[in-house]
């Protein structure tokens, strides 16, 4: 069930361009990012090349940022986790009430608990789809299906306004120096899940089971936990993005928070597997992703152009940036 | 190099050229040259042997009369006339059909399916499949490759690795094609099947379809073919009537006199010593009550028909079906119910299957290589990070040791040819030092002058304190590199050979439930 | 408003007085640079604000940079900062929860900027609110409905309570219904957003199929008028069944006048409201003073004699609210 | 990348208790949907086992079931199609815009160009896919954002609720003796695409694509031009679906259309991939999937379940509907 981006066709190549094509094929969307950069600079030097805009695009792609790494350590395993926008959504709003009813005096309490919550909701989708053999895909549609009823139903529709400590807006809301607290986190996640998914051993099995699931399992890897951990980790940054939602909006809402940033997070990583490696979800890839859409959407805004015509060219510029990349990989094969 | 030019015997009809022609081709991957220069050429009627070491280059030259890459430089000739091979419709347009070394079949869809991809599977009322007529025509052409009785309706991926294998002979059969390659067709054939291929193939030479046929067994060169071409490093060495060389003669040209090794036996030289693995009483889908045991310092081959017991047996040991019975390593009892707890009892399988079994093809040949020990190289059970430089240099020394030809540790396994990637598997299991391999035709797909060299490393690993258990469907193998050969038959073992009494005709007669030797 | 737009007004203001009196105005202000943030202007209602908000403020030689959050609050929200720190003089929001914003309004505080909104709902910080008040416009409605049922009946209410404004109308539905003993609740529908134009149509097809005896359907919003009709002429009942809604969409209107089942709504006046605004902000940045934060602007009723015709749009000026001055 | 698990590996010969299995996991999801039906005419004989609440679930699932055929299409190619939720609703927008205005008089005339639109961007989709090797998903989601774009440009947010001629709404509206119109053409289109699927020489080759496009392509089949084909089938079905959305309703609404469809489908599609042949896509499967779906969506609303449990209910039906049939199939592996 998993999408097969590479097409086939005849193959033709010679050594002499082969090194070219192998840069732009894996440096395309990175180009592209940088174009972008350059005609929003060109066309509005005053506004968007200003250093305060460039924090400011980081911590507008922070919490998309955030979701879709959590999405590509569950994506480089091939499984799809449609449960982050409940999970966002859920995340955000159980912070806010626990801490607006005090069930925990504590921020940090509250965002542990929650965090661990979302893990375990996270290895409950893991168990469903290894151990019951769901595709995943299925899997989260229906857990998040599910999610979203219960902080419906939790809620009973109602916004947390008030009692929300300043403890917890610092997440969303306060700095370190001269960066917003969103971005840290984005920061975080990003260092800790590139560490992860490239330096370490949990991290290697998971691009083995990606590969070749069943080499990896007769070489003695217990394959089916890595689907726990897998979507457990996307579940965990989602709820995390959610809760920094909740924080920088100041309110815990029942509703909508997470589904924003679902469609938006898997372009990213789909961007990202297009990017250096082609064909491979990795953290840095998608980090060019969440740039991309960032600076795409922060740009088209900034000039005040159209909505209507906001979402065309976001989608042309996506398809030229995925196109520039994917298009000369494919004639390599 | 030297070249003997023969002119073709038989079928000298009068046309302008021969049948096919391969002149200078070249093929260029990054960082390799797959094909160099190499010349080709096919006659009408004739069987026309196609043999070299792994990654000399037969599979990117039969890739490329396919359609399926196209060469950087060279042309192909048909009948003398130069033709553009530029995709597989052009190449089927011209008459040239193939079995790939892999992927030829779709295993979701039925044997009819398959086998008539190429030609289709013809219509009734317009757009509709006329599948009646459809399977018909499969049932003919299952009945020329000898299964008469296959069900044209089954799912392909039901099937056995033999009978795919006879299926995608007849997926080659199905078109009116002039040329018929075939790239390593026999490798999961039994030799009743290899027998019946050849029947087929020697009746339809007959009739003036040239085959091209790719092997590493050398003793089918000699029993089916007219002629033989033998490439090394991407060119040609030669062309030679097949009645010009002996067995002897033909290895030299393959692997280079001075790498020629002679009819080394493997067996062992010292008594073994203590028993290392032990299974007592296996019962299960198949197995019908199998003891084993294997002791360090030996040998030994599990032999069967297939689907009878041997592959049976090397699956349960390693956990991969659920049977009955009791696994003891080391004289410990272990319990063994999926691989990892096989991995953990100190176990290792080099499986049948390597593309799908045994490696990772988008990952490193270092990755792959420590894909089973990756625990020793982290620095600590909580952080887990790698210790890259300790895993790269381990793996090098492994790679060195295993003689690894590859275009460097860090390049993807998918590049590396069929003997190569055995080797990373092999490899995987010495980095984790295990005690007991499971050998599960090791030797599939692999050069003649591979297959030497993983005969000394069952033996070495044996003499070194392990246990081997060895399958193969090339008997001779078993003659070769086994101290001890249980032949099983309908899931229980049926005789014990050792020693002197391992020949292939014994091994046949019990694996066929006669008792006596 | 439609449904997604995350739009509330606040009816605890305590002060809804003022009628599009926005107090002493303090002279002429010019050159004025505005931060306008939308958290999405895919809704009709919220871009027709905005269109009329920009006109007014460029006929005044203001310049206005407009920001579309897409439905992203807190993108929305960073581009308000944005705006402080890059100093504009003033900040509109346009129909986010100020709620939502609160940490906006703090900045905006500090950096001595005002922070005006549309559509925001009041909270503590706010220069100026405009609005309407939905506790109100709902009571009369629910009223109004009451007396066509000549207070006895049976009713369903369709609505989706996340949103504070429509939270506001189910509670100005509930105030009217307690005084109404005899009007049976039959079912309070919670309607599924997204989705909430297919799910309100599957949700009263199924209940009509059961149960014919319904007398009216009251709607949170009009959006679902379209599907409301539609259950209600499939189920045969159109000569029984009647509906009320809220908000002010044209193809409400539509329905209205070409006598389908769904009868009347209050139509806010969205268009007023930029300009509104720009009079409001005149007053604040000149030093004028005003009556109330709050600005409570007036909506009209729309019903089969008050509709206006094929393309135009009800008199925002002189129109009736109260169904007696029709 | 796409590989399918069953391909290799072990095999079995079939006992009985594999023959049990067997058929417990191909008519788990068929089972579950007659569960569902069992528990709600009990729970509500007089309401929700009529023959008139037959129709109309039929007729409340009749658009879902339309887009989600289509889709079973291209993902029986491994394609996964996100443009479909823009495309609908362009398709339903755009026909009763060119009918209100006049630029067709014949509603027949308007349906035909939208369909032909639709397929020229479904090709379009296809020749980014195949021809320029980019994957589906992302090029998919990107042409999506255009549609959405275009639709809200062109209509300026304004929805068109008069001038659609009755021989439009007809097709939402009209019914063929007891049959509403919707679930003709979901007959017409589930017909149509089993006959196409499974009898027809360009159905075969679709799913031999989808098996292995490698082996396709080597087998002569001209790999690419199917990616067109299939994107264009699941655009068409996705207009359809939209028009009959919009002819419904009466209205020609320039967002959120598709949407409400996109999910589901997907859940459709996939619950049909472990219906009767497990881990293939299917059009009978498909239609079994929409029907489950359609069932629990509208026995909840009959027996007026809240909101909130509705979704969650709905989320663990799902969850334990795929669980039944894929839990033993993937024993069996
Ligand atoms: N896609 C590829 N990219 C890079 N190198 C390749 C690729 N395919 C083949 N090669 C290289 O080309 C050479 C020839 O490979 P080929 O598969 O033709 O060998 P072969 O003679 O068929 O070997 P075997 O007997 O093992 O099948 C090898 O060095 C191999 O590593
Ligand atoms: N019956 C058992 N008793 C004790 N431990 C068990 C048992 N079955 C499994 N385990 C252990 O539990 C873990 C999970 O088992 P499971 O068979 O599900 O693993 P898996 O992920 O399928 O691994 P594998 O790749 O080896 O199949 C493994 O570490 C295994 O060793
Ligand atoms: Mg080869
Ligand atoms: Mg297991």
């Amino acid at each position: 069930m998993a999408e097969s981006p590479q097409a086939t066709g005849p193959r033709r190549e010679t050594s002499t361009s082969d090194k070219l094509i192998d840069v732009v094929s894996r440096y395309g969307t990175i180009a592209s990012l940088v174009a972008c950069v350059a005609i929003f600079s060109l066309l509005k030097p005053d506004v968007f090349a200003t250093s305060q805009n460039f924090f400011n695009i980081l911590n507008q792609v922070s919490i998309l940022g955030i979701i879709a790494l959590g999405l590509t350590v569950a994506l480089v395993q091939g499984l799809f986790d449609l449960s982050l926008a409940g999970m966002a959504t859920l995340g955000g709003y159980l912070a806010c009430k626990w801490l607006a009813e005090g069930t925990f005096g504590s921020p940090a309490v509250a965002v542990l608990v929650v965090l661990a919550l979302a893990l375990v909701i996270g290895a409950f989708n893991g168990v469903v789809v290894a151990y019951g053999g769901v595709s995943a895909f299925i899997v989260t549609l229906a857990v998040g299906s599910i999610l979203t009823g219960v902080v419906l139903g939790v809620s009973d529709s109602q916004t947390i306004l008030s009692g929300i400590p300043d403890g917890f807006l610092i997440m969303g809301q306060g700095e370190i120096g001269p960066i917003p607290m969103p971005v840290v986190f984005l920061l975080i996640v990003a260092v800790v899940l590139y560490v992860f998914l490239e330096q370490t051993q949990l991290g290697r099995h998971m691009y083995a089971i990606g590969g070749n699931a069943e080499t990896a399992r007769l070489s003695g890897i217990p394959v089916k936990r890595y689907a726990l951990l897998a979507l457990g980790i996307s579940a965990a940054c989602a709820a995390l993005g959610g809760m920094i939602v909740a924080a920088n909006l100041g309110v815990g809402r029942p509703q909508g928070v997470g589904d924003t940033y679902l469609l938006d997070s898997f372009a990213a990583a789909f961007i990202g597997a297009s990017t250096l490696r082609p064909g491979r979800f990795h953290i840095l890839g998608t980090v060019i992703g969440v740039l991309l859409i960032g600076v795409i959407n922060n740009g088209l805004s900034i000039m005040g152009v159209e909505t209507f015509w906001q979402y065309a060219v976001r989608g042309i510029i996506l398809l030229l940036a995925v196109f520039a990349a994917s298009f000369l990989v494919m004639r390599r094969r | 190099m030297t070249t003997t030019q023969n002119e073709p015997g038989r079928e000298s009809a009068a046309r302008p050229g021969p049948l096919l022609r391969v002149r200078e081709a070249v093929k260029d991957y990054p960082g390799t040259r797959a094909l160099d220069h190499m010349d080709f050429s096919l006659e009408a009627g004739e069987v026309h042997a196609l043999l070299g070491e792994n990654g000399a280059g037969k599979s990117t030259l039969i890739k490329a009369l396919a359609g399926a890459i196209a060469l950087t430089s060279g042309t192909v000739e048909i009948d003398g006339s130069k033709v553009e091979v530029r995709n597989p419709q052009q190449a089927q347009a011209l008459g040239i059909s193939v079995v790939h070394q892999h992927g030829n079949l779709v295993p979701e869809l039925s044997v009819t399916e398959n086998v008539l991809m190429v030609e289709g599977l013809g219509r009734r009322i317009g757009v509709l499949v006329d599948w009646r007529s459809a399977h018909r025509r499969t049932r003919a052409l299952l009945d020329r490759v000898g299964l008469p009785d296959l069900d044209p309706h089954r799912e392909v991926s039901s099937l056995g690795a033999h009978e795919q294998a006879m299926v995608a002979v007849a997926k080659a059969l199905a078109s009116n094609a002039r040329v018929i390659i075939l790239d390593e067709p026999t490798t999961s054939l039994q030799p009743a099947e290899v027998d019946t291929l050849f029947s087929q193939m020697r009746r339809l030479a007959e009739e003036g379809i040239g085959f091209v046929f790719v092997t590493h067994r050398l003793n089918e060169v000699f029993k089916v073919c007219d002629r033989i071409t033998v490439m090394r490093d991407g060119g040609l060495v030669g062309t030679w009537q097949a009645a010009e060389l002996d067995h002897d003669s033909l290895v030299d040209q393959l692997v280079g006199a001075e790498k020629a090794i002679a009819h080394e036996a493997f067996t062992a030289t010292a008594p073994p010593r203590e028993v290392v693995l032990e299974a007592r009483g296996l019962r299960g889908d198949v197995l019908r009550g199998v003891d084993l045991q294997a002791r360090a310092g030996e040998v030994v081959g599990i032999a069967s028909l297939p689907g009878e017991g041997a592959g049976e047996v090397v699956e349960s040991l390693y956990g991969m079906r659920r049977v009955h019975g009791e696994v003891l390593v080391e004289g410990t009892p272990r319990r063994i119910r999926n691989p990892q707890q096989a991995v953990a009892a100190g176990m290792a399988l080099v499986p049948r299957d390597r593309l799908a079994q045994g490696l990772v093809s988008d990952l490193s040949i270092r990755e792959n290589a420590t894909l089973a020990s990756t625990k020793s190289y982290r620095t600590d059970p909580v952080l887990r990070l790698m210790r890259r430089g300790r895993e790269r240099s381990e793996v090098a020394e492994v790679m060195a040791q295993l003689s690894l030809k590859s275009g460097g540790l860090e390049k993807e396994v998918r590049t590396l040819s069929g003997g190569n990637a055995q080797k990373v598997v092999i490899g995987r299991w010495l980095l984790r030092r295990a005690k007991v391999y499971l050998l599960d035709s090791p030797t599939a797909a692999v050069d003649v002058h591979t297959k030497g060299e993983i005969y000394g490393l069952a033996r070495s690993l044996a003499d070194n304190g392990a246990a081997v258990v060895f399958t193969s469907t090339e008997l001779e193998e078993f003659v070769r590199v086994c101290d001890r050969v249980l032949v099983l038959h309908d899931g229980a073992v049926v005789g014990e050979l050792a020693g002197d009494d391992i020949t292939v005709n014994s091994i046949m007669r019990l694996s066929f439930g006669r008792k006596s030797v | 408003m439609d449904s997604d737009d995350e739009s509330s007004s606040n009816g605890n203001s305590g002060d809804n007085s003022s009628n599009g009196d926005s107090g002493q105005a303090a002279g002429p202000v010019e050159d004025l640079s505005i931060g306008f943030v939308a958290v999405n202007l895919n809704s009709p209602s919220i871009n027709g604000i905005k269109d009329q908000f920009v006109e007014a403020a460029e006929e005044k030689g203001w310049t206005v940079e407009v920001f579309d959050g897409q439905g992203d609050q807190a993108a929305t929200n960073n581009a308000a900062s944005d705006f402080i720190s890059r100093g504009v003089d003033v900040i509109v929001n346009n129909s986010s929860p100020n709620a939502q914003m609160t940490g906006v309004m703090k900045e905006a505080d500090a950096a001595d900027i005002p922070f005006v909104s549309i559509y925001g709902g009041f909270v503590e910080g706010v220069d100026a609110e405009i609005g309407t008040n939905e506790f109100i416009n709902s009571s009369l409605m629910t009223a109004e409905m009451a007396n066509r049922l000549e207070g006895k009946g049976r009713v369903v209410k369709l609505n989706w309570t996340v949103l504070q404004a429509l939270r506001d109308r189910d509670a100005g539905f509930d105030a009217v219904m307690s005084e109404n003993p005899d009007i049976e609740v039959v079912r309070e529908i919670e309607v599924k957003v997204p989705g909430q134009v297919e799910d309100s149509y599957d949700q009263l097809t199924n209940l009509l199929q059961s149960d014919k005896n319904i007398d009216a359907i009251w709607l949170g919003w009009d959006e679902l008028a379209p599907s409301a009709v539609r259950a209600i002429e499939e189920a045969g009942l159109e000569d029984k069944v009647f509906a009320v809604g809220f908000d002010g969409n044209s193809f409400a209107w539509d329905l209205i006048r070409e006598g389908s089942p769904y009868k009347m709504e209050p139509a806010n006046p969205f268009p007023l409201m930029g300009a509104k605004a720009i009079e409001t902000i005149e007053t604040i940045v000149g030093g004028g003073t005003l009556p109330s934060k709050v600005v409570y602007m007036k909506p009209c009723l729309v019903n089969e004699q008050t509709v206006p015709a094929e393309g135009e749009e009800p008199d925002w000026e002189n129109c009736a609210f109260f169904p007696g001055e029709v």
